[in-house]
């Protein structure tokens, strides 16, 4: 599919999202909440079949958490980049996609590691590089530890 | 058993620790093993032993710095790592590599590949049991060091990249030196084949063990030759070309066992098409220029770009958010080691112990990679 | 502290320098066992591991010197080889690994993230910056990663440290 | 000697102790010295299949680097966990080198040299032989650890089971010669070797003796016990300082024991190269002295199986209990049966 036509299914499948093509993908930002009925479609209908999430992290905006999503079809080769916002950073919750794509699961443990965003029913969350009893989270931009010698 | 040794828990199982020190990881990754007898009925990855935050430091670090801070992620493809830093710079300036510098970028890196195939021949041998596998494998792998050292400046960690070229020219006896050490490498390919993919005790520690299947590769997001060997074609250099790989004659290697026997037979496969590709360029390595038009200090435009290559292990892809400045807002590496390990609790559960050793030699993880 | 002082020797002791003949001589043979057989311990975490693998391949052949068996468990290990960063969470585990070596044991600290953190000095979270933080080193090797011969020269620097040693002889103050 | 000894001490009972310590005395110091040399012919045959040069600065050529490697761990920390069985743990290097030292007295080094020459000297061999299991069982036991544990679980099932192949191989041997002591076996070969009699059962039995006892000693491709990459050392893993330098001797001194066993009952002991009838041939081979003979032959089966650790790959465990019980074990069955029936009819010369 091209991305005009992605387009156009994504606001078929939901039209509170947004759209952002500066980059070489479609963007699509959608409310966290909507995440996983989206991404559940995304994966199982058969002409968009997005089977592999080759990259997932977060983005820290200061004023609100941005999940990335980036999906590509291995059948139709078509890529999409679906973004959710978090918008609560003190307490931030997402759906986990354990359940719809494997490779999630530590991907989301990195993410909870460094960026401190919960999944919701994720089989098995822990601080997957640093140490449990770590403070804060160091890829956030407000994270301070007197240990770091600053450039 | 260094950490940890938590004994039989309630349900009656045998908890192993393989690491973070343990001769076959490769490094300090930790296998959380649940044994019952010799079979493995569950594995736990933990990492981070060697977490070093690279994404954090790269926050800080201009355009021009980042790129050789990745070639102590996966430090067997230094200089592949290194190129998709550059590319994604240039992509987002939208810099033009002079032919020059994309030729020899492309023979760096497939001479990258072939010596880091040869390690992960080295170490499979070494792995189960076979020490002298290790040696021949090492003898060509010092020339290709050797002939690394002479160009670059260091025989592991190249740093040859600068965003829109390389950084020096090659040295007058480069094409005459790659020759060598391509003759040198076929002449003696033939004794792999010989000490180890003949014998009948490897092939039976491998066949059949360890299977992967095309759906699992993706649904898990294995990518490499981890993914070739079960039947999934995702070579980047195919899929979505970089750096002249299109004008290329070459074969994808892919295999449809899916165990580590296909791995390994697509390992030994893909080093002998690194050689057809460096012999259709290293004759004609175009002249001129060997840096693009950049300036001093980079600056990127407000945006986010995304540039994948193929590495030794797979699918390589590194995402830059900018916001205008020198340095990037928000960096993140999508490691192919880091998908690869998560499907090592599935392919190894009800296998035995020596069979999980199999299987990490043939998927061959760099733990660095993983943590970043 | 001083036994010697409270202690009276039944009959004469005649002062040596360094403890006399026959202990120096033993002193020399422990010395010249201990550092020419020193087992490294299997122990790699980052490039500067990849390098140590080529110090023992055929071109430079460690095992020329002694240095040849590896081993895999520390018990059995004289030489812990630290090769590559050692973050927060690794430093608990080299220090058992080093506390798990029977002594006499013996330290290189090979590359420069290794000495200082090297090139994950600055702005990073979770690197230790330099392992004499944790474990006490006999030789450092500079380098990112360092070459084999630098590996094999700290080498033979670490043996020639060793044949200085003393087993029985006093410690002269 | 014994009736210079015999002079010089009339009492029978001081002369036997006396006969015992001196052999005893000459065995170890020959034993360790023995050791020695395997220790750096092994890392020379390693070389050798590496393609580098080995141990080549200590002493000589080299020759002194396994000097300086027990002296080192002579002087090393001893050392004993405190999670560990203390008895047990300090008791099993004993006994594995213990076994290994019994097993060699009935083999005859030259012609009329032996320690004890007993008439079940093929029984008694693989008797004591066996009882290296319960030593590595105790240390991998009495270490608590787990990955010795394992290791010691695993020496367990292998090495009962190849015991009883090596057992079925050497009794197709003691059918045709008609006796179990080592020396009537060496004298039977005295018009040729058997494995150049051209018997087929005499060749099966000598390929599955070898394949066994290379299992039974712990060597590659059958080193599971230990398996670096598997269980970074299996039994001695906590074992450190001389107690391991105890472990490394028996292995050496069991290869010794293994091959100087196959080269006694296959190849001909120390009996000289003799063809048939062909005196004139024979008397020549006569001059060779035959304790060259034997060494030489010794020497040859060990540099085999040093060859062997370094070309194979490990075998997994359940492939490892495989070979035995599904190939090596029926085969050498049949093929004691072929020998008896052999023997029977009267087929063999």
């Amino acid at each position: 599919m091209t991305t005009e036509e992605l387009k156009q299914v994504m606001t078929d499948l939901l039209p509170s999202s947004t759209f952002d093509e500066t980059g070489e993908f479609l963007n699509v930002i959608i409310p966290s909440e909507e995440l996983l009925p989206v991404m559940k479609t995304l994966r199982n209908r058969e002409d968009l079949f997005f089977d592999y999430l080759f990259c997932l992290t977060c983005v820290d905006w200061k004023d609100h958490l941005m999940m990335v999503y980036f999906l590509n079809s291995r059948t139709h080769n078509h890529t999409i980049v679906i973004k959710a916002k978090i918008t609560d950073t003190i307490n931030p919750q997402i759906e986990s996609l354990f359940s719809i794509w494997p490779t999630a699961e530590l991907n989301e443990d990195e993410v909870f590691d460094l960026f401190g965003v919960k999944f919701l029913n994720h089989p098995n969350l822990r601080r997957l590089f640093l140490e449990e009893d770590w403070v804060g989270y160091p890829l956030r931009k407000n994270y301070e530890d007197e240990h770091m010698i600053e450039l | 058993m260094l950490f940890e040794p938590d004994h039989y828990n309630e349900e009656g199982e045998f908890v192993v620790n393989m690491g973070p020190q343990h001769p076959s990881t490769h490094g300090v990754l930790r296998l959380k093993v649940w044994l019952d007898g010799e079979t493995i009925k569950k594995v736990e990855p933990h990492l981070g032993y060697i977490h070093r935050s690279i994404e954090k430091m790269t926050e800080s670090l201009s355009y021009r710095q980042f790129i050789y801070v990745t070639s102590r992620m996966d430090y067997l493809s230094a200089h592949i790592n290194n190129q998709v830093c550059a590319l994604v710079v240039e992509k987002a300036l939208q810099v033009e590599v002079p032919a020059r510098a994309q030729a020899i970028r492309v023979i760096l890196a497939e001479l990258t590949r072939i010596s880091s195939h040869l390690l992960w021949f080295a170490s499979i041998g070494l792995d189960l049991g076979g020490v002298t596998p290790f040696f021949y494998a090492f003898r060509e792998r010092e020339a290709i060091n050797s002939l690394m050292d002479e160009n670059c400046g260091a025989r592991l960690t190249q740093n040859f990249m600068v965003p829109g070229g390389i950084m020096k020219d090659v040295l007058p006896n480069f094409q005459q030196r790659v020759k060598e050490v391509l003759k040198q490498f076929k002449d003696n390919y033939h004794e792999y084949d010989e000490i180890l993919t003949g014998n009948v005790i490897f092939q039976n520690r491998l066949k059949g063990v360890g299977i992967l299947t095309k759906e699992d590769a993706i649904a898990f997001g294995c990518t490499g030759p981890t993914a070739r060997a079960s039947g999934l074609n995702c070579d980047i250099r195919k899929l979505y070309p970089y750096d002249g790989y299109e004008k290329l004659q070459f074969d994808e290697i892919t295999s449809t066992g899916g165990d580590c026997w296909a791995r390994y037979e697509v390992r030994m496969a893909e080093m002998k098409q690194s050689v057809k590709i460096i012999e259709q360029l290293i004759d004609n390595i175009p002249e001129g220029e060997i840096v693009g038009n950049t300036k001093k200090v980079i600056k990127l435009p407000k945006g986010e770009f995304y540039q994948r290559v193929e590495t030794a292990r797979g699918e390589l892809g590194v995402y830059i958010v900018s916001d205008g400045g020198t340095t990037p807002y928000r960096c993140k590496y999508r490691s192919p080691n880091f998908a690869n390990l998560s499907a090592i609790p599935h392919i190894a559960r009800g296998h035995k112990i020596g069979d999980l050793i199999s299987i990490m030699a043939t998927i061959d993880l760099i733990i660095p990679d993983i943590d970043r | 502290m001083d036994v010697k002082d409270k202690m009276e020797f039944p009959g004469q002791v005649h002062e040596t320098p360094d403890g006399g003949f026959i202990l120096s001589k033993l002193d020399d043979i422990i010395n010249w066992a201990r550092s020419n057989s020193l087992w490294p311990l299997a122990f790699g975490t980052s490039c500067c591991a990849i390098e140590m693998m080529q110090t023992v391949n055929a071109k430079y052949d460690w095992s020329r010197f002694g240095f040849e068996v590896m081993r895999a468990t520390p018990r059995q290990a004289d030489l812990i080889i630290v090769s590559g960063t050692i973050t927060m969470k690794m430093a608990p585990v080299l220090k058992r690994l080093y506390d798990q070596m029977p002594d006499p044991k013996y330290v290189i600290a090979m590359g420069a993230c290794t000495i200082s953190g090297g090139p994950f000095f600055y702005n990073t979270y979770s690197v230790v910056k330099g392992i004499d933080h944790i474990i006490p080193v006999d030789v450092f090797i500079p380098g990112c990663p360092p070459r084999p011969e630098a590996l094999l020269h700290s080498m033979i620097t670490l043996q020639e440290k060793i044949k200085h040693e003393t087993y029985f002889k006093k410690e002269t103050k | 000697m014994h009736t210079w000894l015999k002079n010089a001490i009339p009492n029978a009972t001081g002369l036997l102790i006396t006969e015992m310590v001196i052999t005893g005395v000459i065995l170890l110091v020959f034993l360790i010295l023995l050791a020695f040399f395997l220790g750096y012919m092994e890392r020379k045959v390693a070389a050798f299949m590496e393609i580098r040069l080995g141990p080549n600065r200590v002493g000589p050529k080299g020759t002194l680097q396994i000097v300086a490697d027990t002296l080192k761990l002579l002087f090393k920390e001893g050392f004993t966990p405190d999670a560990a069985d203390k008895f047990l743990f300090n008791l099993a290097p004993g006994i594995i080198i213990t076994t290994a030292l019994l097993a060699i007295a009935p083999v005859a080094f030259a012609r009329d040299f032996q320690i004890w020459d007993i008439n079940i000297g093929v029984l008694y061999i693989s008797s004591v032989s066996s009882m290296a299991v319960i030593g590595i069982l105790m240390a991998g036991w009495s270490s608590s650890n787990k990955y010795s544990l394992i290791g010691a679980m695993r020496s367990g099932a292998q090495i009962v089971s190849y015991e009883l192949s090596i057992g079925l191989s050497l009794i197709s041997i003691v059918i045709l010669s008609g006796s179990l002591s080592l020396n009537d076996i060496v004298e039977s070969q005295a018009n040729g070797w058997w494995i150049l009699k051209g018997h087929i059962p005499v060749v099966i039995a000598f390929v599955i003796f070898i394949i066994a006892s290379t299992a039974e000693i712990n060597r590659a491709p059958f080193d599971l016990v230990e398996a670096d990459q598997e269980l970074t050392g299996g039994f001695n893993t906590e074992y450190a300082g001389m107690k391991f330098a105890m472990f490394l001797m028996a292995e050496y001194i069991n290869l010794f024991v293994v091959s100087a066993v196959a080269a006694t009952i296959f190849l001909g002991g120390w009996m000289p190269f003799h063809l048939g009838n062909l005196t004139g041939f024979n008397h020549i081979m006569d001059f060779i002295p035959s304790s060259i003979w034997f060494f030489g032959k010794t020497f040859f089966i060990i540099f085999i199986i040093m060859q062997f650790r370094w070309t194979f790959p490990r075998l997994r465990i359940d492939q490892l209990l495989n070979l035995e019980w599904k190939y090596l074990l029926p085969i050498s069955m049949v093929n004691v049966l072929l020998a008896t029936l052999m023997a029977i009819m009267g087929w063999h010369f």
